[in-house]
Order: structure tokens, then C-alpha cells, then sequence
């Protein structure tokens, strides 16, 4: 079920330059089935903005009913969201969309968790409960620059983490595609969350193994009924048929649509 | 008392509130959140003879107050939307008012044979206006014969009255008007969204892959009000107002302007329950301004100041 | 180095921020904030040839993220202006645009004659589409024959260049651009406003004394960009552009879209510092986006993609 | 002096029903001469609202640079200001305008200040004022209904002070001009604020002896630029002559301009 509900703010903190993490209290966490669920925040009420945000749920904590965000400081909608105090109510529309699939990843299996900056927070999540079942993890991470890095060392706790950054100032320089090849990683399963052509390239040198990636648009409704973020499916790219990214998505199997 | 109901050609209307086309998908989304038989009618998304998977993403980009769009009239077409949509609807007790779109007069004309023949669309809302397809469209929208005479085409096959959806993108709102009426239209529908553009900082590109889109939201409503006010005016038809609508006052504010009854688009966006909770609100707002039924605020802004009753004789 | 100095036909501009017309007066209440000097140009408030009173009361209202003005003119007239607020100009170093507007083309005319007299006029901006004057204004501003011969008039006896301010309700911009650029216009600034309405909620009466008015500020800020970048695209005309321009991201915005120079209207009503803080804003966000000098934004959103330098042979 | 000031809220209450006393501490405070005066309040960042909101001084405390607004809750601009909470800041434009002119009351004369509902507020400044210059001040006040009387008491501290209300839940029921002439109240000068009618009753009624209005109109800039506000002078009632409420106003001398 989705819910639209004033939740309440227990907690904000800047945790990396321009990065908020933000825990808020809502009933919708009941309602959340898989990681990589997201939500839309109303930044504030009446029209300034006018339109949700979408934000990944980072962690959820079910027995207290809190859900946890990351996200970047960017335009007017998450400056406001920045200034959120704790107690004060947010108006969010969630639990959305469909998550990475868990059972994908046999317990025993290693599962490869790609990021790259504001695409890693639904990672996290996945990350806890791949390991609660069993399953081994494998974090490689990218990231702008070193002051934008946040939850390294929480990865790192629960399995072999790498990071990249672009500029070189932390780890290794370059792509996560790069590290992924040059460690000769091990896996079974890829998740992957960031920008497009991080994306692509994971779909291109994994086309063997179960790949599921996490897809970016911009939105309207966020659930389906605006037709704003529509990808055609790989079977008919030029056709008809589609997928939309918040309610088919933003999860999915590498193959099924165009990206 | 029923202080809502409105009677309009071919529809029956519990209350004069119903979502805009585009803005509601046809309905299945917004099921999980209430009843839809909660409202007044239904305004399903515009149907094309043959099926359109509509423009390149991003097909949405924000505005100060508004929000531009450029879905470019994607759906599976006439013949999956009276097969598949239109029967599952049908399980609502909510009249239909399907949106007919095309590229050429023939399109459109039997995009309406086919959809009118369902035995819940009760009006065909013609969409002579969307700004985000390259042909055909716009021009029917602002050229005031070529409206009249589709309109005329459009009535010829149709088996429910035809309302026909007026662009705001033109010099004389009130010319346009008065060619679909001569065409034979039984109502209009306004506005349809003002052409916008908003660019990309960064790369100095248009944020949407169409370039231009389709401004609505609260930003567009003094210019629906502005034109309903002069169409009212100037034509018999009753209107379906739109354009920014987001409360029971806002409403009041269009039927006031000359609406006899409004839909709600964008809104629904920021809040999926936006038209219920409007529904709910509307018979404390007309206590508190003193009015017995909505439909007493058609036109109050240029009627001639009626003597209150308790002042006759 | 100067990286925000433009050249335009009449004018040569320190920067290219500028007050649009009828939002900064002549100038005088705004020179209690800061030192004129710092702009661009200054547009005065519309000059006619008669002293003009407006119309009645309430003359503003508000709307989401706009506002709707009927101001009506008000003005004392082109002789007094050429000589009570032009002299009273001239102590500031920067260029004055005057707006000019009329019931009929001999008012235009004579309006042009009188004006573009004085020594710190660089050029004219010919209002042909103020929404709130019951005569000629608008048609002058629709019709693309009557706003060609009238450009054509004008620039007979004007002294110095004249810039065309294009309505933005119309059907075509394009052909309404077209048209002055025929009647010899030497540029365009455009957006005016949009025309609008608002209810009062409790008469039910319009909330303008005039029922309806310009609607202006960010909510119409995408419909003057779509407008600025079809027209830059069709006409060799430079464009100042205006409409909600409240920053200097806007400002970028506007350039990217085809405008070589910008206007910022209601914004100095919501802060009077807003022209001084956009043109001291304006090089660090050129440095953030890696421009040397903000003409190479102009059209950026339709220019073919040039080479940067250092990939060149 | 006209000021763009971030100010600081010192206080915020809710006095009567809806209407709320907000005090703001600014370098203004220094620029303002003559009771009456007002500012142009932001009541939000941001496009909603848009406009700035005219809100007249009630009262003033030099030494602490501190002023008083009394205003009531109506719409969206009023309605965020009312849960500003204290520590916040907001842009305020001010002082604008021109204010009662003290020196019509002479020391030793009489002076009737005549409000009505959100028309009071502005009178308190004047009467302490007056009051410290040696003027007799008698206040007679009207107001919708009982829940909505503010300031009664603070009145009453300064000199006689009479009640009317709409509906008679106070003091006496009806307009303050026919408690004005009920009581014979004997006086030297007139100043009064509050609705137009009330406005244009005491100027045809005291045509006889020194009276100020101030008045009220929809705004734009607040500082003479947009000429939103404008109205005509008794002089030339249909002519080119005219006045600014917001810059040769709000206080006008009865006949001076057309209300
Ligand atoms: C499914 C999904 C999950 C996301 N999860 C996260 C997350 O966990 N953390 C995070 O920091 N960001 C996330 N994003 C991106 C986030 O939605 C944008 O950064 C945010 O909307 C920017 O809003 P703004 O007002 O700050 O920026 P503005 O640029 O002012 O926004 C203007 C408009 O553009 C839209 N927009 C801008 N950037 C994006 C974008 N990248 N994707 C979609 N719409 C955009 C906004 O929603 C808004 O409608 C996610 C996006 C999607 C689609
Ligand atoms: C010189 C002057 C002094 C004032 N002093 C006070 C005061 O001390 N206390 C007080 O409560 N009110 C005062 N008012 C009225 C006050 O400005 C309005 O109540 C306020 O603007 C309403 O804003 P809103 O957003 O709550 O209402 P909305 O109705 O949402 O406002 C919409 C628009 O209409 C304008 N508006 C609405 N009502 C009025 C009005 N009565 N006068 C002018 N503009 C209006 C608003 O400024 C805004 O632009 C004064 C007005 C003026 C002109
Ligand atoms: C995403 C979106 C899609 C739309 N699709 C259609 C459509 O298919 N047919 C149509 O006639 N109008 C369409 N419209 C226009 C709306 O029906 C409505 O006229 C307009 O949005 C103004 O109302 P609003 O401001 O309440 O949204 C669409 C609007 C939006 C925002
Ligand atoms: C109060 C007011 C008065 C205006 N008067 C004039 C005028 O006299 N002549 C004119 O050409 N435009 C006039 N305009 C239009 C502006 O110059 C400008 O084109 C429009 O407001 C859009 O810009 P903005 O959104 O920055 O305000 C006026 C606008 C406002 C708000
Ligand atoms: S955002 Fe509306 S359909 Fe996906
Ligand atoms: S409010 Fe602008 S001139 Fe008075």
C-alpha cells in the first residue's frame, strides 16, 4: 500500500559535504517490501516547489518505523529538505516502485554492489539484508572527490568495500567499472545504482551474469499515471511497449528495457 | 440536499469535480489510493487512432509554480482503450469523458467513432490543443475554421455530446470559442497547457528532449480564469474549467469566472487524494460564503447583481 | 576584463541587466537604494503623449508565483517627462529606454518624436502590447500588418533605434517578430505580460478594478523562454528578454534561449536590490559554468555545438 | 532611510482571536519618524508568496531597536508570518511611508484617535506619543466582535477609551462614529485608521476641524514606483493629479485626496 503521510524528522546530519542523511518516522515503513524502494517528499508545502522529490530509501528501521534517506544538497527542493529540524513533519508519498530482488542472490553466493555517488545510499540497505540471508557482499563504490565519500566505513562492515573517486583524492582514480576489472572481482549477481552511463557500461561487461540496475528520470506522479518516465523495453525499442521507471522500476533486470 | 450536482450535457455529475486528462492515466493508479466513484467524472488520457509511445524523456521539468510537460499523447490507442481501460472503469459509477487526439481530421474522426460507442463515455472532450506533437495538433487549436470544421466531423459520428478543449496559445480566445460552437460543440474545456521552455544551466540545452512543453499548474491559473471570463461571456456553452486548480476556493474561483464545473490536473501530482479532499471541503466553503449550491457561482462575476430573495416584495 | 559588456544597436551596455518598464518608475525611488550607475540601462515607465491617470483602484493583484497589474498607463505625459524625469536622469552614466505607447499611431508617432529628443535616450521600446488600455494597445500588438506599419512610423521619426515590445498572447510570435523586423524594427524585448485574472472570493467580483490585467513575475517565466528562443531562431533581431527574471541563473537562462540583453520587472517590488545583486552575482556563475563573457551564452540552446578552443587543430 | 533588513523576532503572541502582536528587532527602528509608518514584510523565501505584505508600526522601543505589528491572520502571507517562531528572521522592508503628523495636537488640546479592527494597531505608537507630549488622547474603537478586541487595556492606560462591536458582544453595539456622537466626545483634532467607509464617515462628519486619515490599498513596491496605490486628489477628482498611498501616504489630511 502507499501511503501519503506527514512523517516526522528524528534526525538530520550532514555526513559528507553537501550530503544529508535524514531519518524520519512514518507508518509507510510497514509497507516497504524490498531495498530500493524509494519515496516523494513534498520539500515544503504550498507550491514553492510545487513538485516531489524522488529519494531512495537508504535503511529502514522496522521495529521503530523509521526510514532513513541520503541524499544530495542540489537545487531549491533538497536545500529546503536540508533544513529540516528535528520534529518537524515531512510530507511523503511511499513507500514506490520495486526494489532489487533479494532472492536473486542464493545464500552462499557473493553479490557485487556498484554505486556511484548519489546512487549508493539504496545499496546500503540491500547490502544488510543480503548478508542477513547468507549471501556474501561485495561493495566498489565511486565517488566525485574525497569530501563527497559517506558511508565507507558502514560498507565496510559488512564486506570487502572498494572505492573510486574522479579525481584521484581518495582510493583509486577513476571509474568503479575500472576497479571492478582491475581487482578481478568475483560474483554472481550485480546490483548497481548511479548515473546512466555507469549503467550501461555494467551492462556491457556483464551480459553473463544476473544483473539489476537502479534507473534515474525525472518524474511527475511517481506512481505510474503521468506517463513522464517511460523507457522503451528491449524487446521493441522502437516500438510501443514500455516500462515506467517509478512504478515498473526503478529496478531492473539488465536487458529488460533501454537505458 | 445534494449542494454539488451538476448537470451538463450528456453528464449527470454527483459533483462538478473531475482529474484532467493526462493527469490520471485512466484511473488505476489513483484506485489504490480512494474510490473514484467519489467523483464527478473522469477524464481519461488522450486516445490516438493507432498506438504512440509519445517523445524521448525527460518528458517533465519543474517551473516556478507550474510544471512543463512533453508526454507527446502516449497511449496504446482507440481500440485498447475501449477493449481494456474503459471496461475496467466500467466497474465505477462514474461517468467517462474520453479525450480524442490525432494528426489529421480523419484520425480524430474515428478515434471518436470508437471510443463514443463505450457504454461508459458519456462526452468525448476533443483535443484540439496539445502543444507537444509535431503535426496536426496546434493548428487545429488555433486556427478557427480548421476547429469548426473538425468539430463538425467530430459531432457527425459521435454518439455523446462533443466538448471541445481550448488552447490558451492563441490571440482570441473568444474567436475560437464562438467557431466550435458554430461547429457544434456541446461544451468547452479550458485551458490546455501554455507553451513553455525552461533550460538546462549546465548545458545550456532545453531540460526536456522535446525542447518546448506544456505549462500547468498554479503558475497558468489567472490566464484560465482570465479566459473563461471572456468566453462565458461571449458563448452559450457551458465550460470545464482547468488550469492550476489545487483547493475548494480555487473552485469557486473558476466557477465565479463562468465554469460549470472544473478538472484537476497537476494537482493530483503533489496530492494523489487532491480531488476527494476538494469534494469533501466544497459544502464548508459554500456555508461559509452564504451559497445554497455551487452552481449559483457560474458566472457571478459579470451576472448582473440579482436582488437577494428576502429582499423581493 | 569586462565579461559582462554588450553592444546593441543604440546602446552600449556595461552589463545587460536592465529594469523592464513600469517597475522602476523613472528611476527616482530606486536611486534611495543604490547608485543608478551600477545598470545596465534603465526602461522607464511607458510615456503617452497626454498625461494619462490609469485606471481605478485596486490596480494590483496577486497569484501564484505572479502578479496581475492594471496600472493603466499612469504617466504625466511626453513633455513632461522630457523635462522633468529625463534632465533628472541624465546625472547617472547610464543609458535610458524609453517605452512608448498610445491609442493610435499619430500618438506613437508624436510620443517618438518628442522622445527620442533627449541627449540620454539611446532607444526606444515601442509598447504595442500593454493589456490594461481599452483602446489600441492590444491590436497593435496582434495583428502582425498593424504592428509592422506602426514600427515603420515610428522609426520614420525616432531619433535614435527602436526596439519592438512583442505581447505574448498571440497565436504566432514568430510572425508578429517577423512583422516589425519588416517594419524595420532594430530589436525586440520581449515578454510584456500575459493577460489574467483573479476572483475575490468573497464578492465574487474580479479583484482588478479593471477585471483583468498583465500577469508577470517567474510563473511566466517559461512561456517568455519558449517565446525568446523561437523568435531568436527566425529573426536577426537582437532580444532583450524579460519575464520573471529574478536571479542570475535567470539570467542564463534567458541567454541560452536567444536573449542578448534582460529586463527584471516585478522582482525589484520584491527586492529592490534585485538588478545591483544579479550583476554582482553574475561572474562568480559565469566562472561556476566556465564562460568568459556571458554573450557566448546567447542561443546557446539552439546553436550547433562548437568546438571548444583547445580541441581545435 | 528605507531599509532591507533581515530582522530578528524577538516575540511572537496571539492576542485576540487571529490576531497576532510580532515583535521584531532591526536598524530600522532608527529610520522611523512619525507614528503610523509601516513596513513591507516578506513573509516567506521564495515565490509563495511573491509579494510583500504592508503591515503598519504599532509601537515602537528605540532603545532596544525593537517594533510591534499587530496583524490578523487571513491569508496565505499573514498565515505563514503568524507561525514565525522566535530566533527566525525575516525581510523586512521599512519604514515606509508617512505617519500622523504629532504636531497638529498641541500641547494641553484634545485628541481623538478612532480605529476600527486592524486600523488600531497604528494608533498605539500615536497615542503614547501624544500622550508624552502633553495631549489629552481619547481612543473610541471598534471591532467585529468580542473575540477580536486587542489593546483595550493599553488604551485605557493612555486615556478614556471606548468599545464598539459589530454584534454588540462589547461595549456598545454599532459603528464608532455614532459613539462619537452619542457621547458628544468634545475634541481638537482627529486621527483615524481602519475600513474606508469608516474613513469617509468621520471625514464628512468633522469637516470642521483638523483630520488625518490613513489609509489602505493593495500594494506592489510600497515605496512609490509601480503605481499600484495611487489615488486621486480632491483638487482634480477626475484629473492627472494624484497621490501614492504607500509614498505621500498613508496619512493624508482629511480632503486632501479622493478615499
Ligand atoms: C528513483 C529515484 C531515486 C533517487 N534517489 C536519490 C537519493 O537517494 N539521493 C539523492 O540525493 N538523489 C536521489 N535522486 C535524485 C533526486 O530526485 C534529485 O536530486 C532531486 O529531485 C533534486 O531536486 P532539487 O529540487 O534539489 O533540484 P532541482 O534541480 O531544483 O529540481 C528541479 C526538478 O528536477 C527534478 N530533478 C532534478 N534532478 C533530478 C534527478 N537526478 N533525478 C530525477 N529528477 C531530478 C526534480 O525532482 C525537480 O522536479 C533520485 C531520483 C530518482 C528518480
Ligand atoms: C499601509 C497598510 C498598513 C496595513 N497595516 C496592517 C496592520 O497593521 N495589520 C493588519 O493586520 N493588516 C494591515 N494591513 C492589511 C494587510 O496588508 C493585509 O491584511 C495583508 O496584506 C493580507 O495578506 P495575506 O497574504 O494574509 O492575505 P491575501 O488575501 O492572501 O493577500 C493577497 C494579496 O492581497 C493583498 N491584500 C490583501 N488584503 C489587503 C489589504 N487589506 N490591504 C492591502 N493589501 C491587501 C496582499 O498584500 C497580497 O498582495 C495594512 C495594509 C496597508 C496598505
Ligand atoms: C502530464 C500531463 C499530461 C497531460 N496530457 C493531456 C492529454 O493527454 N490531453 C489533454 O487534453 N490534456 C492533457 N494535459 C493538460 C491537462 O488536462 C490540463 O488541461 C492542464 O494540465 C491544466 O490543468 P492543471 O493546471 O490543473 O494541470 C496534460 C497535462 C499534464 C500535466
Ligand atoms: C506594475 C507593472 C507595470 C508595468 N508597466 C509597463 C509599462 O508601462 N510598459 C511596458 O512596456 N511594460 C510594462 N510592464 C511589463 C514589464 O515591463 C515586463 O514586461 C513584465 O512585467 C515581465 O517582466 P517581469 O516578470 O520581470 O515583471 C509592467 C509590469 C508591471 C508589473
Ligand atoms: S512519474 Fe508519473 S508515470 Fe512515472
Ligand atoms: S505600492 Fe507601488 S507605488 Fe505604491
Amino acid at each position: 500500500m502507499i501511503r501519503k503521510e506527514l512523517c516526522e524528522v528524528i534526525r538530520q546530519t550532514e555526513i559528507a559535504d553537501s550530503i544529508f542523511e535524514m531519518t524520519v518516522k512514518g507508518e509507510m515503513v510497514k509497507d516497504i517490501r524490498t531495498p530500493g524502494q524509494f519515496v516523494h517528499v513534498k520539500a515544503a508545502g504550498g507550491y514553492d516547489p510545487l513538485l516531489r522529490r524522488p529519494i531512495s530509501i537508504s535503511s529502514i528501521d522496522r521495529s521503530k518505523n523509521e526510514l532513513t534517506m541520503i541524499y544530495r544538497k542540489e537545487g531549491r527542493g533538497t536545500g529546503l529538505l536540508s533544513e529540516k529540524k528535528t520534529g518537524e513533519a515531512i510530507d511523503i508519498l511511499g513507500p514506490l516502485g520495486n526494489g532489487f530482488p533479494l532472492d536473486e542472490a542464493k545464500t552462499g553466493e557473493t553479490a557485487l554492489l556498484v554505486g556511484g555517488g548519489i546512487g549508493v545510499p539504496p545499496l546500503y540497505e540491500l547490502s544488510r539484508q543480503l548478508k542477513a540471508k547468507g549471501v556474501k557482499v561485495i561493495h566498489v563504490l565511486g565517488f566525485q572527490t574525497k569530501d563527497s565519500i559517506f558511508y565507507d566505513s558502514k560498507f565496510e562492515s559488512l564486506g570487502e568495500t572498494y572505492i573510486a573517486t574522479a579525481d584521484g583524492s581518495y582510493g583509486a582514480m577513476g571509474f568503479v567499472t575500472d576497479v571492478i576489472r582491475e581487482l578481478k572481482l568475483q560474483f554472481d549477481v550485480v546490483y548497481a545504482c548511479g548515473p546512466t552511463p555507469m549503467l550501461r557500461a555494467i551492462e556491457q561487461n556483464y551480459q553473463d551474469k544476473k544483473v539489476f540496475l537502479s534507473l534515474e528520470e525525472r518524474m511527475g506522479c511517481g506512481i505510474g499515471a503521468c506517463f513522464a518516465c517511460v523507457c522503451h523495453t528491449t524487446d521493441d525499442p522502437k516500438g510501443f511497449s514500455y516500462k515506467k521507471v517509478c512504478s515498473d522500476g526503478p529496478v531492473f533486470r539488465a536487458g529488460e528495457v533501454v537505458i | 440536499m445534494n449542494r454539488l450536482n451538476i448537470n451538463l450535457p450528456g453528464l449527470d455529475l454527483k459533483n462538478p469535480i473531475m482529474p484532467a486528462s493526462g493527469c490520471f492515466g485512466f484511473g488505476r493508479e489513483y484506485s489504490q489510493f480512494y474510490n473514484l466513484d467519489v467523483l464527478g467524472a473522469i477524464m481519461i488520457k488522450a486516445a490516438t487512432l493507432e498506438p504512440r509511445f509519445g517523445n524521448p524523456t525527460p518528458r517533465v521539468a519543474e517551473t516556478s509554480a507550474g510544471m512543463l510537460n512533453a508526454i507527446g499523447l502516449q497511449n496504446p490507442g482507440a481500440h485498447k482503450i475501449l477493449t481494456e481501460e474503459l471496461p475496467w472503469l466500467d466497474q465505477y459509477d462514474v461517468p467517462v469523458i474520453a479525450n480524442i487526439a490525432g494528426s489529421q481530421e480523419d484520425d480524430y474522426v474515428e478515434t471518436a467513432r470508437i471510443i463514443s460507442q463505450a457504454a461508459n463515455v458519456h462526452a468525448l472532450e476533443l483535443n484540439i490543443s496539445c502543444p507537444n506533437v509535431k503535426t496536426g495538433g496546434i493548428a487545429f487549436g488555433t486556427i478557427p475554421d480548421v476547429a469548426k470544421q473538425l468539430t463538425r466531423k467530430v459531432k457527425e459520428v459521435s454518439a455523446v455530446p462533443v466538448y471541445v478543449k481550448l488552447s490558451p496559445n492563441v490571440s482570441n480566445i473568444i474567436e475560437m470559442a464562438k467557431s466550435v460552437e458554430d461547429g457544434g460543440a456541446d461544451g468547452l474545456t479550458m485551458i490546455n497547457t501554455l507553451i513553455g521552455m525552461r533550460l538546462d544551466l549546465k548545458t545550456g540545452k532545453p531540460i526536456l528532449a522535446n525542447s518546448t512543453g506544456g505549462l500547468s499548474g498554479p503558475a497558468i491559473k489567472p490566464v484560465a480564469l482570465r479566459m473563461i471570463y471572456e468566453v462565458s461571456q461571449k458563448t452559450k456553452l457551458p465550460i470545464i474549467g482547468m488550469g492550476g486548480i489545487q483547493s475548494a476556493e480555487d473552485v469557486v474561483e473558476f466557477f465565479y469566472a463562468g465554469a460549470s464545473a472544473v478538472a484537476v490536473g497537476t494537482a493530483n501530482f503533489v496530492d494523489p487524494f487532491v480531488c476527494p479532499t476538494i469534494i469533501e471541503k466544497l459544502p464548508s466553503l459554500l456555508d461559509k460564503l452564504g451559497i445554497e449550491h455551487i452552481s449559483e457561482c457560474t458566472g457571478r462575476s459579470w451576472k448582473r447583481n440579482e436582488q437577494p430573495v428576502n429582499h423581493r416584495a
